[in-house]
């Protein structure tokens, strides 16, 4: 317990739910902020980009990228598992974290599960844009009885990310939409316009919080937390055989889908973090999201993160110990190869830099853990155009060796999607609550400050 | 299917499904009248209610929280909840659909030389199946959790009640349906105020 | 694959030692730039994409639903009996290169010429071509070929022309045709030429000039010092037991390359199954041809020395006192050697002069191949094949002199393209503008075009009628396959005209010409010889010459002075010849042999060389040969003679059309009268960086066992050696499919094949696969099906060179088949990857999973052109025309496959083998590629799959390809 | 607080969300009919030509052979239209007047041929071949119906993927002897035991073999 004292607490002393509730409820119900304008214009041009890309993409095709034979895959593919991968700490800080009781969770849970959502949008248009003919893989790609007897090959990787990515967006939407409901009812009660009075009541559906209620809605979150859990971890494992099936030196490893999942929960908690710190501020929340919780976050990146270095450090050990002089090569090239600058930033990001955390000094100066989820999310970007682009452009035949630049509009579309990620949090922000009320009241239960803390705070795994 | 119509057509607002239906109530009690309400300051004192209530012989009551308290639901006497069954039906099925359909296109309808690998890959069919899977038992949980709360249902009688939002604020509620045999207007409401709550008031349908 | 301590392969001297160059090389790949936006490459300007942007949208929603219109159906009016629609017929014709005829038979679809293949019963065919005879299918439909007769840039009629000509004739007639000129390039057509005599008949006074830029003069004159006649050799490499080059590229030049290739890979073949001794080939070359690919040993000289070391090779071999010393010259060690060899195989061995080597070395082939008794065995004189055997240098100086003197008041210039590919210090654009009255015939609105009043329009070989000899002196009558699409006229039917026959047909003058040869059952005669290919009989007998005289004393070799001077050569380009072919995309995008650039030609530079003009790849150098400059990229080349930089002719065209204009440097500009072929030039370091496009950016093969090689001597040693490399896994998780009806493959012969890239084009014109141009190809995206990789062994100064073709291996557990969503590309159950194009939707992940990257991808519209209607003519109607966004690659012609079948299983039976034959496979030269059935075990490919050479590449990755590799002999001189 | 909705919400609320339920497959059913419909395969629609061909007079009513115009089907991929000289074999004798014949007369003088309009237009990609199919025992009627009782030309079948593979997967359903080829009229007793033995005397490729893509698509 001595330990426990000393830590910060999940909340700020001397809140009871009524306050909690009028606080949280207030972000909402206020008019809107000059900044929330600001921000939000400069995310929508960039989201015009994305679709200014687009038409040109549909107009011309995919050759207005860089890619080429052997690099077939380009931006693209990259940001798709980049966002893929940001998007799994929402579904893992609700769903894991809730089955394990933590409960320093509840302040974090709901704008990280939007984050999970829009970030599988992001991901998602990628699956469609990188196709080169969009117009046929909108419906090819899904199995329906069709006029031409054919159905689509479920053997490919590329079928099974269909499925795993689909499903994910159904089930993250369905859950974040489920945690909601007693807000929406909330806010229903709560706002004064008629109009918040119908928009949000519509979306409560009537909820009263009966004791059924609460008791059906319980079992049912409860439920999806444990369908989440295994589904979080396939996802990315699927998203992983993308490159595990096939055979380039680089990508046909047994290592990935653990490496890539972990990978996947240390970009997405360094984007919480990334987003969670201004927005405590601006909405001056840093009563409900402490220090505690950016602490407990940098610990999970600082775990995760020391998993994937483990994945690097296997991918080395493979290419010598295999003896395979293709394996050799890649990882000779990955390093020393014209890629081999980005490998050794890679290495910068990804690995030297998160070791910053083992010092408490940094865990608790909110701008060092600022800049190091920033880092981390950009050294996650450059994981993934090494192993996809480093390991394409020079394979078995040097003959076809070749390299891969981006052109502008690989550029635009990676802004674009970020554009379309930022618009879609902001309108979020601005008309949801962005930290679940009703289960802010259940740790602020009791009006002591006292009791607020004597519940289990949870260890961080 | 007709019992589902009616309830989708019903002007008169049912409670959620599986409370007992309604019984033969005393003649002299008004017709409109949905039940009586009281509010509790907090948990304790609501839990305290109920077991009182429930002595007192009462069995169509609702209690309403701003939060879930896992006792409420045994004090009150509701049974288990049926979404896990629902999910369990979900999961099943999504399962059996997810290899079924790969089976089926691959081995029966529309064979093909696929890079030398056999018709039935089933090491190839895992992921989807279980994505299937998750896929069908999810949304059994959302739909079975929101069937049986019988929501929609943005009218209630209960929201006519003027502190009822303090319900999603920090205040307690309780209140015994009309619906109960036990139920006497008059002798109910006065037992209500005899609970330690307050603001007693009677709901009007 | 265990060890990869293979043979050090390598590609390029960049990475021969992975220097800073080539590090800086790749740096200069990384800042590469698309401009889409801007600029026009990808056919949308900001303009058209604001416009396009409103509709695109709903565009590719729709695309999916947008009904069709109604197609038409057209049938003829009065059909031809041997006409069934939906059949190709197929035309024995001819295609002349610097007038030199290959048999060829011409596919026709319901009226569209569509394929080249070669006539199997031509003498200079064989059944095969060349890249240039398959890409003159294209040629034809060229919408950029000259449409209308001009006069002054004005339409005018035939008949207006005609008029003036005759006009000219007459008045010129009074002067007994004095001032009267005609100006051709090399003639061998027997109507032609009587045509033209006929012409000087009636102007006595008139005169026939003749300039082919690459020319055979050499040949000509070295022959006439040898023999004290004119006289032309052929070769039989089929008796030649060693063969010595002198600068000679046999098996890729030259009017009987084909032939010659065909014999000296058959002895290879031979020999590799236990057969007859095999041939040795010796190159000695002052710039690396593409037949020294096949060479036992390549000896790189410079130019200047190469009579030296052909005479000593001759004192060596007879004794004869050479200049002065008969001791063995200390400056070539290997000619001991060598001579040796050529001695023991007197009889059995053959001296080849390169077309370009100078006179003189001529004259020592010949009487090197006196001295070893090889004339009737590898060697045979006969009769110039040319109709008019002149010294065309000669004849065109004597032109150009007398147009300035103004003795020349008509001139006509049938074909050619003096203008742009004469002699730079002969002036003949300014003599030619003193002439008063100036008619070009061309295919093209050309260089010389442009400084004449009237230009009348050509029509293309496979328009019209006509005749010519191969280099045997077969005739073939050239038959048109279609009406001419610009209208036109041919060379021949101008000179009807001119002697009064305005409105003679091709047809009716080749007919008469022949009437006269053969009077008596000529109808029979002449149905036969169109339907043959050729004139049966019309091959020139050998005569019996002697070779004698003294050894000829050495050229003079002009030297600039300057200290460090280098030597230039000039060579014929790979892909446009002397420039004719500028406007061919395919011919501009078929990657060279050896260098791999496309749509460029480049100063060919050894890395010593460059090393001293402290210049590397793409880097500029100013080249001086007399007075003439040029600033040339510079593209290193191993085996490159040191202190030689060799520039291909042809390119920098400025009215070759839209694709030919401004691609490379014009390397005519340097070329005069004295150094047609060699010269002496300075060269200095210019500023500036250039960029070039090669089909292939890496080069080194990183000790990975692709190409194997092997002696004959180690073969017969260890016959296993081509598997000794990797494991092959022989187990599998899966049964496994049975092929029990027909199991397609396709083996690769290594020892065989030159590099030539027939194959290249023959498989682009099959299967209407489009040219994507420079940038594109800068950015990797070149879509031919078939690749032929490059590889060299040993030292950087003189490798060996490897070519190894790869396309789709057909994989029996192919990874890219595994891993594309929508199943479009699937196994047939004869084996055949197939790519069901309209299924793709373009993921590219089966690309990404190929090991061999043999997939392509229509990353833009690459078949935009196909919209102008014209080439829609060109299309193979059996193939589909990929759409953007579609995956495509090597099908094993499975068109053919298909017709095949069905046509054996209309008369019950299997498909025999060599039935079908693969477009690659039908062109080859070489026969390097062999196509079949192998579940049928007689068949040739089965059989050769048998061999212990055989070997697939990669086969460790447990992919079992269809297509395999035979491993490359060579048969080096042990003394060596 | 007050009620925020009328009672009557409740009733829509639950009718709506179970109405999108029913509107979303009714619209999926309705996609697939019309992707099936004449509107969009031309099946069963005449079209207008230059000159209104009657296969039903000069089949049924004339006994015309197929193959006297069709010259090509047993050779080539094309059945092969007719040229106009065909027609003016009889032409010129008979209704050599009529009127509606005229372009035909005027196709035969002028020598610019008849723009007849496709009826079977398939996809570029799909290379039919009518030979290897009459070969193998498939009879016209099988793609073409009782054309000889058609006025005017229509199409037959939908000539969608899923109708030509109903054949490939089994044809021993359509085979006929090669006499009855050309027969519209002909029906077999027993096509069962006819078809299979049709089959492997006419050494039918595997059903694999006929549902490879590149047997129809290259």
């Amino acid at each position: 317990m001595s330990a426990e004292a000393d830590r910060p607490p999940v909340i700020a002393p001397g809140y009871s739910p009524a306050t909690v509730t009028d606080k949280i409820s207030a972000v909402v119900l206020r008019k809107t902020p000059k900044w929330w304008f600001v921000g939000f214009a400069i995310s929508f041009i960039a989201l015009q980009l994305l679709l200014i890309s687009m038409v040109k993409l549909l107009i011309l095709g995919v050759g207005i990228w860089g890619i080429n034979i052997p690099v077939g895959w380009g931006f693209a593919i990259v940001n798709f598992v980049w966002w893929i991968g940001i998007g799994h700490a929402g579904t893992l800080i609700s769903a894991i974290l809730l089955l394990l009781r933590q409960t320093w969770r509840t302040s974090i849970n709901r704008f990280a599960e939007a984050m999970t959502l829009f970030a599988v949008a992001a991901a998602a248009q990628f699956v469609l844009f990188h196709t080169g003919r969009q117009w046929l893989a909108v419906y090819w790609l899904f199995p329906y009885p069709n006029t031409m007897g054919v159905w689509p090959q479920f053997r490919s990787p590329l079928m099974w990310d269909v499925f795993a990515v689909s499903t994910y967006a159904t089930i993250s939407a369905i859950f974040w939409f489920v945690g909601l409901f007693p807000d929406l009812a909330t806010l229903r009660d709560r706002s004064k316009h008629w109009f918040g009075k119908v928009a949000y009541g519509m979306l409560a559906m009537g909820w009263r919080g009966s004791a059924r209620h609460w008791h059906n809605y319980e079992v049912a979150s409860l439920l999806l937390a444990g369908l989440a859990t295994p589904l979080v971890v396939s996802v990315h494992s699927v998203v992983s055989f993308d490159f595990a099936v096939g055979i380039l030196p680089g990508w046909h490893s047994t290592i990935f889908p653990p490496y890539f999942v972990a990978g996947a929960i240390y970009s997405g908690f360094a984007m919480v973090m990334t987003l969670s710190i201004p927005l405590r501020k601006v909405f001056g929340l840093e009563d409900f999201i402490t220090m505690r919780h950016l602490q407990n976050m940098a610990k999970i990146m600082l775990a995760t993160g020391l998993i994937v270095a483990y994945g690097y450090g296997i991918e080395l050990f493979m290419a010598w110990y295999s003896g395979n002089g293709f394996e050799t090569y890649m990882m000779k090239n990955r390093i020393f190869g014209p890629y081999g600058w980005i490998w050794f930033l890679l290495i910068l990001c990804n690995i030297l830099t998160p070791q910053l955390l083992w010092l408490r000094r940094v865990r608790s100066s909110v701008l060092g853990l600022f800049f190091i989820s920033i880092i981390v999310n950009v050294g996650m970007w450059l994981e993934r155009f090494v192993i996809i682009v480093t390991s394409l452009h020079r394979d078995f035949l040097p003959s076809s060796w070749d390299m891969f630049t981006p052109t502008r509009w690989d550029w635009a579309f990676f802004v674009g999607s970020l554009g379309l990620f930022f618009s879609l949090m902001f309108l979020f922000i601005r008309f949801l609550p962005v930290i679940s009320i009703f289960e802010m009241r259940t740790i602020a239960k009791g009006d002591d400050p006292a009791s607020a803390d004597t519940k289990d705070m949870g260890a961080v795994p | 299917m007709k019992g589902f119509l009616s309830r989708l057509f019903s002007r008169t607002v049912k409670p959620e499904f599986g409370t007992p239906g309604p019984r033969v109530a005393g003649g002299e009690m008004p017709a409109h009248l949905y039940g009586v309400i009281a509010e509790f300051p907090n948990a304790e004192d609501l839990l305290h209610a109920v077991h009182e209530t429930r002595k007192e012989g009462y069995q169509v009551m609702e209690a309403y929280t701003p939060y879930p308290i896992e006792e409420l639901n045994d004090a009150i006497g509701h049974g288990p909840s049926r979404v896990p069954l629902l999910v369990l039906i979900g999961g099943v099925a999504g399962a059996l659909f997810g290899f079924g359909l790969q089976y089926w296109v691959c081995v029966i309808e529309y064979p093909l030389n696929i890079g030398g690998r056999p018709y039935n890959s089933w090491v190839s069919f895992i992921p989807i199946t279980f994505e299937c899977t998750i896929l069908f038992a999810g949304i059994a949980a959302v739909l079975g959790m929101l069937i049986l709360n019988g929501l929609p249902m943005p009218y209630h009688p209960v929201f006519s009640v003027p502190r009822f939002q303090l319900a999603s604020r920090d205040r307690f509620f309780l209140m015994i349906l009309a619906r109960d045999p036990r139920f006497r207007a008059g002798d109910t409401y006065r037992f209500m105020e005899t609970l330690g709550g307050s603001h007693v008031s009677d709901v009007e349908d | 694959m265990k060890t990869l301590d293979g043979p050090n392969f390598w590609r390029s001297l960049e990475e021969y030692a992975e220097t800073p160059e080539f590090s800086e090389m790749l740096g200069r790949e990384f800042p590469r730039h698309a401009s889409e936006w801007d600029g026009d490459e990808d056919g949308v300007s900001r303009r058209r994409f604001l416009e396009l942007s409103g509709a695109s949208l709903a565009l590719a929603g729709l695309t999916a639903c947008v009904k069709q219109p109604r197609e038409g159906l057209v049938p003829y009016v009065k059909q031809p009996e041997d006409v069934v629609p939906g059949r190709p017929l197929f035309f024995a014709t001819g295609f002349t290169l610097s007038g030199y005829a290959t048999g060829i038979l011409v596919e026709s679809n319901t009226g569209r010429p569509t394929k080249v293949e070669g006539n199997p019963e031509h003498p200079a065919s064989l059944g095969a071509t060349d890249v240039f005879a398959q890409a003159s299918i294209l040629s034809i439909y060229d919408p950029d070929r000259s449409q209308t007769i001009t006069k002054l840039g004005q339409i005018r009629t035939w008949p207006a022309f005609a008029e003036e000509l005759q006009a000219r004739v007459k008045t010129s007639r009074a002067l007994f045709g004095d001032g009267f000129r005609v100006l051709t390039p090399t003639v061998t057509s027997p109507t032609l030429a009587a045509k033209l005599r006929e012409l000087l008949g009636v102007l006595p006074k008139a005169r026939w000039h003749q300039w082919e830029p690459a020319g055979r003069d050499a040949a000509r004159a070295g022959a006439r010092l040898a023999f004290g006649q004119p006289a032309d050799v052929r070769y039989d490499f089929a008796n030649a037991d060693v063969v010595v080059s002198l600068d000679a590229d046999p098996f890729t030049f030259g009017p009987g390359s084909l032939a010659y290739a065909r014999a000296f890979a058959r002895r290879r073949r031979d020999a590799a199954t236990g057969g007859a001794a095999p041939p040795r080939y010796y190159a000695i070359e002052s710039t690396p041809s593409a037949s020294s690919t096949l060479a036992d040993h390549r000896i790189p000289l410079k130019p200047s020395e190469l009579h030296a070391a052909a005479a000593a090779l001759l004192s060596a071999v007879s004794g004869a006192a050479v200049s002065g010393n008969a001791a063995p010259d200390a400056r070539y060690p290997w000619v001991a050697a060598c001579a040796k060899d050529l001695k023991a195989h007197a009889g059995r061995a053959l001296v080849i002069p390169g077309e370009h080597a100078p006179a003189e070395v001529h004259a020592l082939a010949h009487l090197l191949n006196e001295a070893l008794s090889s004339f009737g065995v590898t060697v045979f004189a006969t009769d110039p094949v040319e109709s008019e055997p002149v010294d065309q240098l000669a004849s065109l100086s004597a032109l150009v002199a007398d147009m300035k003197a103004g003795k020349v008041d008509t001139l006509l210039v049938l074909g050619g393209n003096p203008a742009f590919d004469a002699p730079s210090d002969l002036g003949f654009v300014e003599a030619l503008q003193r002439v008063t009255f100036r008619a070009r015939v061309g295919l093209y609105d050309d260089e010389t075009s442009q400084y004449c009043q009237w230009h009348v329009n050509e029509t293309h070989e496979l328009e019209a009628w006509g005749d010519a000899r191969a280099f045997d002196g077969t005739v073939t009558i050239l038959q048109p396959l279609i009406e001419p699409l610009y209208g036109g006229k041919s060379a021949l039917e101008v000179l009807a005209a001119a002697i009064g026959q305005p409105a003679a047909k091709g047809l009716d003058l080749v007919r008469a010409h022949w009437q006269k040869q053969h009077p008596d059952g000529f109808d029979a005669f002449f149905r036969k010889s169109l339907h043959d290919g050729f004139v049966a009989g019309s091959a020139l007998p050998p005569k019996s010459l002697q070779a004698k005289g003294t050894v000829p004393a050495p050229p003079a070799v002009p030297r600039t002075g300057i200290p460090g001077d280098l030597e230039i050569v000039f060579r014929p380009d790979p892909g446009l010849f002397d420039g004719r072919f500028a406007n061919n995309g395919w011919l501009q995008e078929v990657p060279k042999p050896l260098t791999k650039l496309t749509w460029d030609n480049a100063a060919h530079l050894s890395a010593g060389t460059a090393k001293g003009l402290g210049v590397k790849n793409e880097d500029f150098v100013r080249l001086k040969v007399g007075g003439a400059t040029l600033d040339a990229p510079v593209w290193i080349l191993p085996s490159q003679p040191d202190g030689v930089v060799t520039l291909h002719l042809g390119h920098g065209r400025t009215r070759a059309g839209r694709v030919g204009n401004g691609t490379g440097v014009n390397a005519y500009r340097l070329r005069a009268a004295a150094g047609l072929w060699t010269a002496a030039a300075s060269a200095e370091k210019t500023a500036g960086r250039y960029e070039f496009a090669t089909s292939q950016q890496h080069f080194n093969m990183e000790g990975r066992h692709l190409v194997r090689t092997a002696t004959f001597e180690e073969y017969r040693r260890d016959p296993e050696f081509a598997h000794r490399v990797e494991e092959v896994p022989k187990i599998s998780m899966y049964p496994g499919f049975k092929y029990d009806q027909h199991a397609w493959g396709l083996s690769v012969n290594l020892s065989s094949c030159t590099g030539c890239n027939a194959c290249v084009v023959a498989c682009q014109a099959e299967n209407n696969i489009p040219t994507v141009g420079k940038d594109q190809v800068r950015r990797g995206r070149e879509m031919h099906w078939i690749r032929i990789d490059r590889y060299y062994e040993g030292s950087p100064e003189n490798p060996a060179a490897h070519n190894q073709p790869v396309m789709c291996m057909h994989c029996e557990q192919a990874p890219c088949e595994l891993v594309c969503p929508v199943g479009a590309t699937t196994h047939s159950e004869e084996g055949i990857n197939e790519m069901t194009y309209n299924r793709c939707i373009g993921t590219r992940y089966c690309s990404n999973n190929c090991p061999y990257k043999v997939r392509r991808f229509n990353f833009l519209d690459y078949n935009k052109d196909k919209h102008l209607p014209v080439l829609t003519l060109l299309a193979n109607p059996n193939v589909t025309v990929r759409q953007r966004g579609v995956m495509e690659k090597c099908n094993y012609c499975i068109q053919r496959v298909n017709r095949a079948r069905m046509d054996a299983e209309k008369e019950n039976r299997r498909v025999r083998d060599g039935e079908v034959l693969t477009a690659c496979q039908q062109v080859c030269p070489t026969e390097a590629l062999v196509f079949g059935d192998l579940n049928d075990k007689t068949s040739k490919v089965a059989k050769l799959k048998a061999e212990q050479l055989d070997y697939g590449m990669l086969v460790e990755l447990n992919t079992r390809p269809r297509t395999t590799y035979l491993a490359k002999l060579t048969n080096p001189n042990k003394d060596l | 607080m007050s009620q925020i909705f009328n009672r009557s919400t409740n009733a829509i609320a639950r009718i709506s969300i179970w109405g999108a339920v029913f509107i979303l497959a009714g619209v999926g059913w309705a996609a697939s009919i019309l992707n099936r419909s004449a509107y969009n395969t031309n099946q069963g629609v005449t079209v207008m030509q230059p000159v209104p061909f009657g296969h039903e007079h000069h089949v049924s009513g004339l006994g015309l052979d197929c193959r006297y115009c069709h010259a090509s089907v047993e050779k080539s991929a094309n059945a092969g239209i007719p040229p106009t000289a065909t027609c003016m074999n009889c032409h010129k004798l008979i209704w050599n007047e009529s009127p509606m014949l005229e372009p035909v007369r005027e196709s035969f003088r002028t020598g610019k041929p008849l723009n007849w309009r496709k009826v079977y237009d398939l996809p570029d990609f799909v290379y039919f071949d009518h030979s290897i199919h009459v070969a193998k025992g498939v009879g016209c009627v099988s793609c073409h119906g009782r054309i000889d009782r058609m006025r005017l030309t229509a199409q037959y079948p939908s000539l969608q993927m899923e109708w030509c593979i109903a054949c490939h997967r089994n044809p021993e359903k359509f085979l006929r002897p090669k006499d009855k080829i050309f027969d519209l009229a002909w029906t077999p007793q027993d096509q069962e035991t006819l078809g299979r033995e049709l089959a492997k005397e006419n050494h039918l490729r595997s059903t694999i073999a006929l549902t490879n893509c590149s047997t129809c698509h290259r």
